[in-house]
């Protein structure tokens, strides 16, 4: 399945590993983070609007 | 219909809420189609063996890594002239993206550089450049956090990102004249050469397509991210004000 | 404006402003560099001008957290935005102050300190003047940085990680006048280079200091 | 002594904020020289935000201010004042600043020549605040702006800076001042409770995001 990437597979495949997992990360964080704030923001509207 | 209605934060919610998904869609496609492609079809190159095919993360990631720092700069401008909270969070949103993309580029430099040059590091001008890039995103980022007030805030960051910008074009210079360079993959890392316009070390457009597939992904994948990004800055930001507004109240 | 100079001088001068603390950092750094990299003096001599460089950057970011934050503090700077004195000149004053009361000492002890690390004997002049040609960009630079962060409670640290990045093409053009001067080769270069920066800082950087300033004083 | 083209000040529709957040809105007010104005209102209700915007420290939201423009004296609740130099030294920098030559005025009026030459650190709560107040004396400007500047002063100090207000007032100058305080001037009172901003519906959020 994966080429032949010769004497260099370890750079190469290092340089892919890296690269997913930080990107992965980035996105993973904004999502989360993201949740967390729509999640926040409309608990305290509700409330907001209950109390007048 | 004027451009300048999308900078109010409601209108910016719904839109970009309809426009996302399919940012994303097309994004992780490309990313897709462009890794594969590049990771499993193309030819070794003769000199550099299988490293090329770093280039399908290394090029993009670099060349997206300058184009956040400049949006922000433009989103700066336009909070510093016309007073847009949305351009203001917008930067806000996207100096950390900018900043990963920074970090890829040099891990990915770094590594490549390893069998190339024989180190993981060596200070080479554009390695040593885009150094400099992630300090001034680690700067910039440490700022919006550390202010209270929001529109304080997002005028202090604006300046910061206007004066950085002059000061890491500087740097650019100044680190190019330091070290005139040891950078034998010129040839793999100027556009230039890839797109084939330098016909004496052109890279050829085996490499090209797949690669042009990557710059795509990466570039739809920023502004996927930073539309989302953004509108989470849009809440939290309410938040802050809705907070505020009860404290008044009682 | 020479009242606010003099004011600045005399507050420097006075115990507890500060005045000779970046020296003493100067001497400590430069005494620390040789225990750390050991005695030769042949890569000593190599690397005295980046070291002395480094020491005098290290020295101005150190007292620039007190630059705008004492007056901050004491509510002078409120009283300053309302006087008739333009903020963008009252804030080249305290540069200048600044640099009067931590540049231009470490510009006149470099040559002493040159001896401490066996620098080349050419290097002598070149290192006086590419110090005395960078210092001051130093000064006007760590000005904006102050005036970024003076309303923030802990903002040294910050300061630190928003100046250091602007001082990159400072220290590189300073830092090779004075190696090419020390190795006998044509400064012309980087010496235009440090000189276009510093008066170009000085004569636009002041203009975002103070509206920076402006910001935090809301 | 008089004031050299004495001017109103005054403020239109005015709307200001603090923290991002409307706290005040469609003030009108107007000072007129001669003429003091004292503001009264609960805690947090933007007094502060309210003076530091005539000062011109701060752009108002919305609506306008007029003959502000270099005539302000601003006093808030720092003084200003720096420990290591004496009385005189300190006075006679915001004199040069201001381009005034003598400070006697401000010696006399708060009754300082006995401290002058002691630093101004070595002062109590009360003797700093009344060099903060001499320093108005000494920028010989039209309006003063005062903030809260009774705040640590005993009766007899009071009475002092009530008689500089006068003298000032006397002159042709006026003065806003933010005070819970009677100072037995004849100025007029300004709540501004009334002026409060009223939130916009929560659903309604535009750029001021609530």
């Amino acid at each position: 399945m994966i080429p032949d990437l010769g004497k260099y597979s370890d750079t190469v495949l290092s340089a892919y590993g890296a690269t997913i997992v930080l990107l992965l990360a980035l996105v993973l964080l904004s999502l989360w983070r993201g949740r967390r704030v729509r999640a926040e923001m409309q608990k305290l509207e509700e409330r907001m609007r209950r109390n007048g | 219909m004027s451009l300048w209605e999308y900078a109010n934060p409601k209108k910016f919610l719904t839109t970009s809420e309809r426009v996302m998904p399919y940012v994303w869609a097309v994004s992780l496609t490309c990313l897709l189609v462009g890794v594969v492609w590049g990771f499993f079809f193309t030819p070794d190159d003769y000199k550099q063996g299988s490293t090329v095919k770093i280039i399908y993360l290394h090029v993009p990631a670099a060349l997206m890594a300058i184009n956040a720092w400049l949006m922000m700069l433009v989103a700066s401008l336009i909070w510093l002239i016309r007073r847009h909270h949305v351009s203001a969070l917008a930067a806000r949103a996207a100096a950390p993206v900018g900043g990963v993309l920074t970090l890829i580029a040099l891990v990915t430099g770094a590594i490549w550089g390893q069998p190339m040059w024989g180190t993981w590091w060596e200070w080479d001008p554009r390695l040593t450049s885009f150094l400099i890039l992630f300090l001034f995103y680690l700067g910039y980022i440490a700022l919006w956090e550390a202010i209270e007030d929001p529109d304080t805030a997002a005028d202090l960051t604006s300046m910061l990102c206007l004066v950085g910008s002059v000061f890491a074009l500087l740097s650019r210079y100044a680190v190019n004249f330091w070290n005139q360079g040891l950078h034998q993959g010129a040839s793999v890392m100027r556009v230039g050469a890839i797109t084939g316009s330098d016909t004496s070390e052109k890279v050829s457009n085996v490499f090209f397509y797949p690669l042009l597939t990557c710059i795509v992904g990466f570039v739809l994948l920023f502004v996927a991210l930073v539309l989302y990004r953004t509108g989470t800055e849009i809440r939290a930001r309410r938040i802050k004000a809705l907070l505020a507004r009860e404290r008044i109240a009682s | 404006m020479n009242a606010l100079l003099a004011r600045d001088l005399k507050l420097a001068l006075r115990a507890g402003g500060g005045f000779g603390l970046g020296l003493a950092f100067f001497l400590i750094v430069t005494v620390l560099v040789p225990l750390g990299v050991g005695p030769q003096s042949a890569l000593l001599g190599t690397i005295a001008p980046g070291i002395l460089w480094l020491g005098a950057l290290l020295a101005c970011l150190l007292s620039l957290d007190r630059l705008l934050a004492l007056d901050w503090e004491d509510g002078t700077l409120d009283l300053l935005a309302t006087a008739p004195l333009p903020l963008e000149a009252a804030v080249s004053i305290k540069a200048l102050a600044h640099w009067i009361t931590t540049g231009l000492p470490l510009v006149l002890a470099a040559p002493v300190l040159g001896i401490l690390l066996n620098l080349p004997a050419p290097g002598y002049f070149w290192m006086v003047v590419s110090l005395a040609l960078g210092t001051p960009a130093l000064s006007v630079i760590g000005t904006f940085g102050a005036a970024l962060t003076v309303g923030l409670k802990r903002g040294g640290l910050l300061l630190s990680l928003l100046v250091l990045p602007l001082y990159v093409p400072t220290l590189i053009f300073g830092a090779e006048v004075a190696r090419r001067g020390a190795a006998g080769m044509d400064i012309a270069t980087p010496a235009l280079m440090l000189a276009g920066i510093t008066a170009a800082t000085i004569a636009l950087l002041p203009f975002a200091s103070a509206a920076v300033l402006r910001v935090n004083l809301r | 002594m008089g004031y050299v083209a004495p001017m109103t000040l005054s403020a239109s529709d005015l709307a200001i904020s603090r923290g991002g957040v409307r706290v005040l809105e469609n003030l009108n007010l107007t000072l007129a020289p001669g003429q003091a104005l004292i503001l009264r209102g609960p805690n947090g209700i933007g007094k502060t935000t309210l003076l530091r915007t005539l000062s011109g420290l701060q752009p108002p939201l919305a609506g306008t201010i007029a003959g502000a423009d270099d005539r302000i004296a601003y006093a808030g609740h720092s003084d200003g004042i720096k420990p290591t130099l004496t009385v005189t030294e300190n006075l006679n920098f915001w004199a040069r600043v201001f381009g005034t030559s003598s400070i006697q005025v401000a010696l006399d009026s708060f009754r300082l020549a006995d401290l002058a030459d002691r630093p101004a650190g070595a002062l109590s709560a009360g003797q700093k605040r009344r060099l903060g107040l001499s320093r108005l004396l000494l920028t010989g400007r039209a309006i003063w702006i005062l903030d809260e500047p009774t705040v640590s002063l005993d009766t007899s100090a009071i009475a002092m800076f009530a008689d500089a207000v006068r003298a000032h007032l006397g002159q042709g100058g006026s003065a806003m001042i933010a005070t819970h305080i009677d100072l037995g001037l004849d100025a007029e009172v300004m709540e501004l409770g009334p002026f409060k901003a009223v939130p916009p519906p929560l659903d309604d959020f535009d750029g001021a995001f609530a």
